[in-house]
């Protein structure tokens, strides 16, 4: 190879760094990448399906794989270590809003029984919304209230400290903090229902202009 | 102290150039702080040999100038002001023993080092935003693989939705008494019987509008209510089969008389 | 090895054998996983960190690199090789300086608080700024600070390092030298009653806690 003036005659780069470049344009994308698709990326000279080769065989065995997918390459788990990753699929879907809410009077007020939970909300709190915090083992029980009836009490549980990050639910933020934050709303108007407004998604101008003169 | 450069006996076009271009930048700082670091920046020495009775001349020189052109200056750069007008008297005067708190030089220290910590930080930002970045420099599998037959639901929530969560709960808490203001609701219960009364005279078709009581067919809050209630009695007593109900077409007025016979 | 009914039983599967059940699983997963993720999955009797340290040297100078996050483990291309790579960039949310710089304050001084962000910019620090971060999941709530008030203290996320390449916050860029200059310290304003930070039994170390172990 001459070290000419013209850019796309000098040397190409050697073949072990050609195939660390292959390796990380294929890691790094989301579809399989055909020889033309590294070639274009590449600098002038280099040679993607002898690095592939290369790769190839530095992957047989390997936990990973360099395998072909269609008229592309990809990289794809060993067939035979498929079982390690069933865990894997997970479906994450937002919490419903009763479960947020009933979830953070459970963290703000601990231990607090189902009663006061209403109290707070203002509505009854489902049953499947304490199963599925249950169930999701970010509640447990706690003691029960020395009240009559001996209601129980829920707490939250490390996992919930895990999964929000924080040291122990004396970590929460205050009402005073949260303001200062911006997350309390200023007040309402006067006279407004301040349920309505904000949780409604759905505009109700529709309904009200059935009743404007 | 060289800080004459700013004083307002003799000022070079130049000088009065540069008292503007900080002055009309001023939007540009964030607060004295940032402006006392750009100004040290003109001793052109290390931060920790700053001569900060120079550097308290010349924010006063910046102030005073600011005010000669009328600038606004926010009241923070006028507390700054303030307190190193203080410090440079008690960096000139002798110390008087008599006095308590620190010392001019100790108060100078302090300002010194916090121009340092603050220079030092952006320093750091600046190499910190000048790494390797993941998604621009180096990157995580694109393709992440998930193959499993088993699917398992997981919940998400962060600490951000919970913070709201509650704050919305507790703001609605407080103001609770408003959330249940009833003067401008006309209950269901005195719609059924206020129509109940009216319906045995009502043998023709009469306009559902005509029934809203007095009182309630002028403020349109009011008269949604009263509307609402009315509708939804006329409801309740045609399911009882007392009255019967009539709309020649979509978002026509709705009509309703007594049941023939009952 | 014997055929036995207990599969608890059974040898652990030998060290190349784990190094490509680490590899596989590390590869399937865009996020950091710890040891302990990764011994959950494995048979029984592994060694997911030695396994680690061989896949380590293995893939040193490659076109993809094992990388330590935080308390995780992650495969990430080299950085070298990001000029291949320009397809995959994402475009990130612009900061502001204000929100980098409180970015860097929070990361060098951390934990710390809001009052102490602002004590060393020399503004209020905007409720926007600690929501962006918090929204991008790169700064948590940490411990709350034993002093009046019991003020609430922020620290970066496992988010933040994986994103900016660090093994852990004892690895940001100069951190030594600004500690040894004493510009991480916490000095009070003279004339100024030094917080209580005596009276807890976790006073405040900062950033210096992280040097001691």
């Amino acid at each position: 190879m001459s070290a000419d003036t013209d850019p796309s005659l000098f040397a190409a780069p050697p073949m072990a760094e050609q195939e660390r470049m292959v390796e990380a344009m294929l890691f790094a994308s989301a579809e399989p990448l055909r020889v033309s698709d590294l070639a274009a990326r590449m600098p002038h000279g280099c040679d993607p399906a002898e690095a592939l080769m290369h790769l190839r065989s530095r992957y047989a065995g390997r936990g990973v794989h360099l395998v072909r997918v269609g008229d592309g390459w990809a990289m794809r788990t060993a067939p035979d270590l498929g079982w390690l990753l069933q865990a894997e699929r997970v479906e994450t879907r937002k919490l419903s809003r009763a479960a947020i809410e009933t979830l953070a009077i459970i963290a703000y007020h601990q231990p607090v029984t189902r009663a006061e939970i209403e109290e707070i909300r203002g509505v009854a709190v489902s049953r499947g919304t304490i199963d599925q915090l249950l169930d999701m083992e970010w509640i447990r029980l706690g003691r029960r209230r020395m009240t009559p009836g001996r209601p129980v009490t829920f707490v939250v549980t490390e996992g919930f400290l895990d999964h929000f990050g924080l040291e122990s639910a004396r970590d929460l933020p205050g009402l005073a903090e949260l303001r200062a934050a911006g997350l309390l709303d200023s007040r309402p108007r006067p006279g407004q229902v301040a349920e309505s407004d904000e949780e409604d998604e759905s505009p109700r101008r529709g309904q009200s202009e059935l009743f404007e003169d | 102290m060289s800080a004459a450069e700013f004083t307002e006996d003799t000022p070079s076009v130049e000088e009065r150039r540069a008292a503007e271009a900080l002055i009309i930048d001023v939007d540009g700082f964030e607060g004295p702080l940032d402006l006392l670091l750009t100004l040290s920046r003109t001793q052109k020495v290390d931060l920790r040999r700053i001569s900060v009775l120079q550097l308290a001349e010349q924010y006063l020189a910046f102030v005073e100038s600011a005010r000669r052109l009328r600038i606004e200056l926010a009241a923070d750069y006028l507390v700054m002001a303030a307190w190193l007008a203080y410090l440079k008297s008690r960096l000139l005067l002798p110390p008087d023993p008599t006095e308590d708190g620190p010392s001019g030089e100790d108060l100078a220290a302090h300002l010194a080092f916090q121009l340092e910590r603050l220079a030092a930080m952006r320093e750091a930002a600046a190499r910190l935003m000048a790494r390797d970045r993941k998604g621009q420099d180096f990157f995580a599998r694109g393709a992440p693989e998930a193959v499993a037959r088993t699917r398992k639901t997981q919940y998400q929530a962060n600490l951000l939705d919970l913070m709201q969560a509650y704050a919305r709960l507790r703001t609605r808490d407080e103001f609770r008494p408003y959330a249940f203001e009833r003067r401008d609701i006309f209950a269901l219960e005195a719609a059924l019987e206020r129509l109940g009364a009216l319906l045995p005279e009502t043998p023709d078709w009469t306009a559902l509008q005509r029934f809203l009581p007095e009182g309630w067919r002028g403020a349109p809050a009011r008269k949604r209510s009263a509307m609402a209630s009315t509708f939804a009695a006329t409801l309740e007593l045609a399911k009882q089969g007392q009255l019967e109900l009539r709309q020649g077409d979509t978002f026509a007025p709705i009509h309703l008389r007594r049941k023939p016979g009952a």
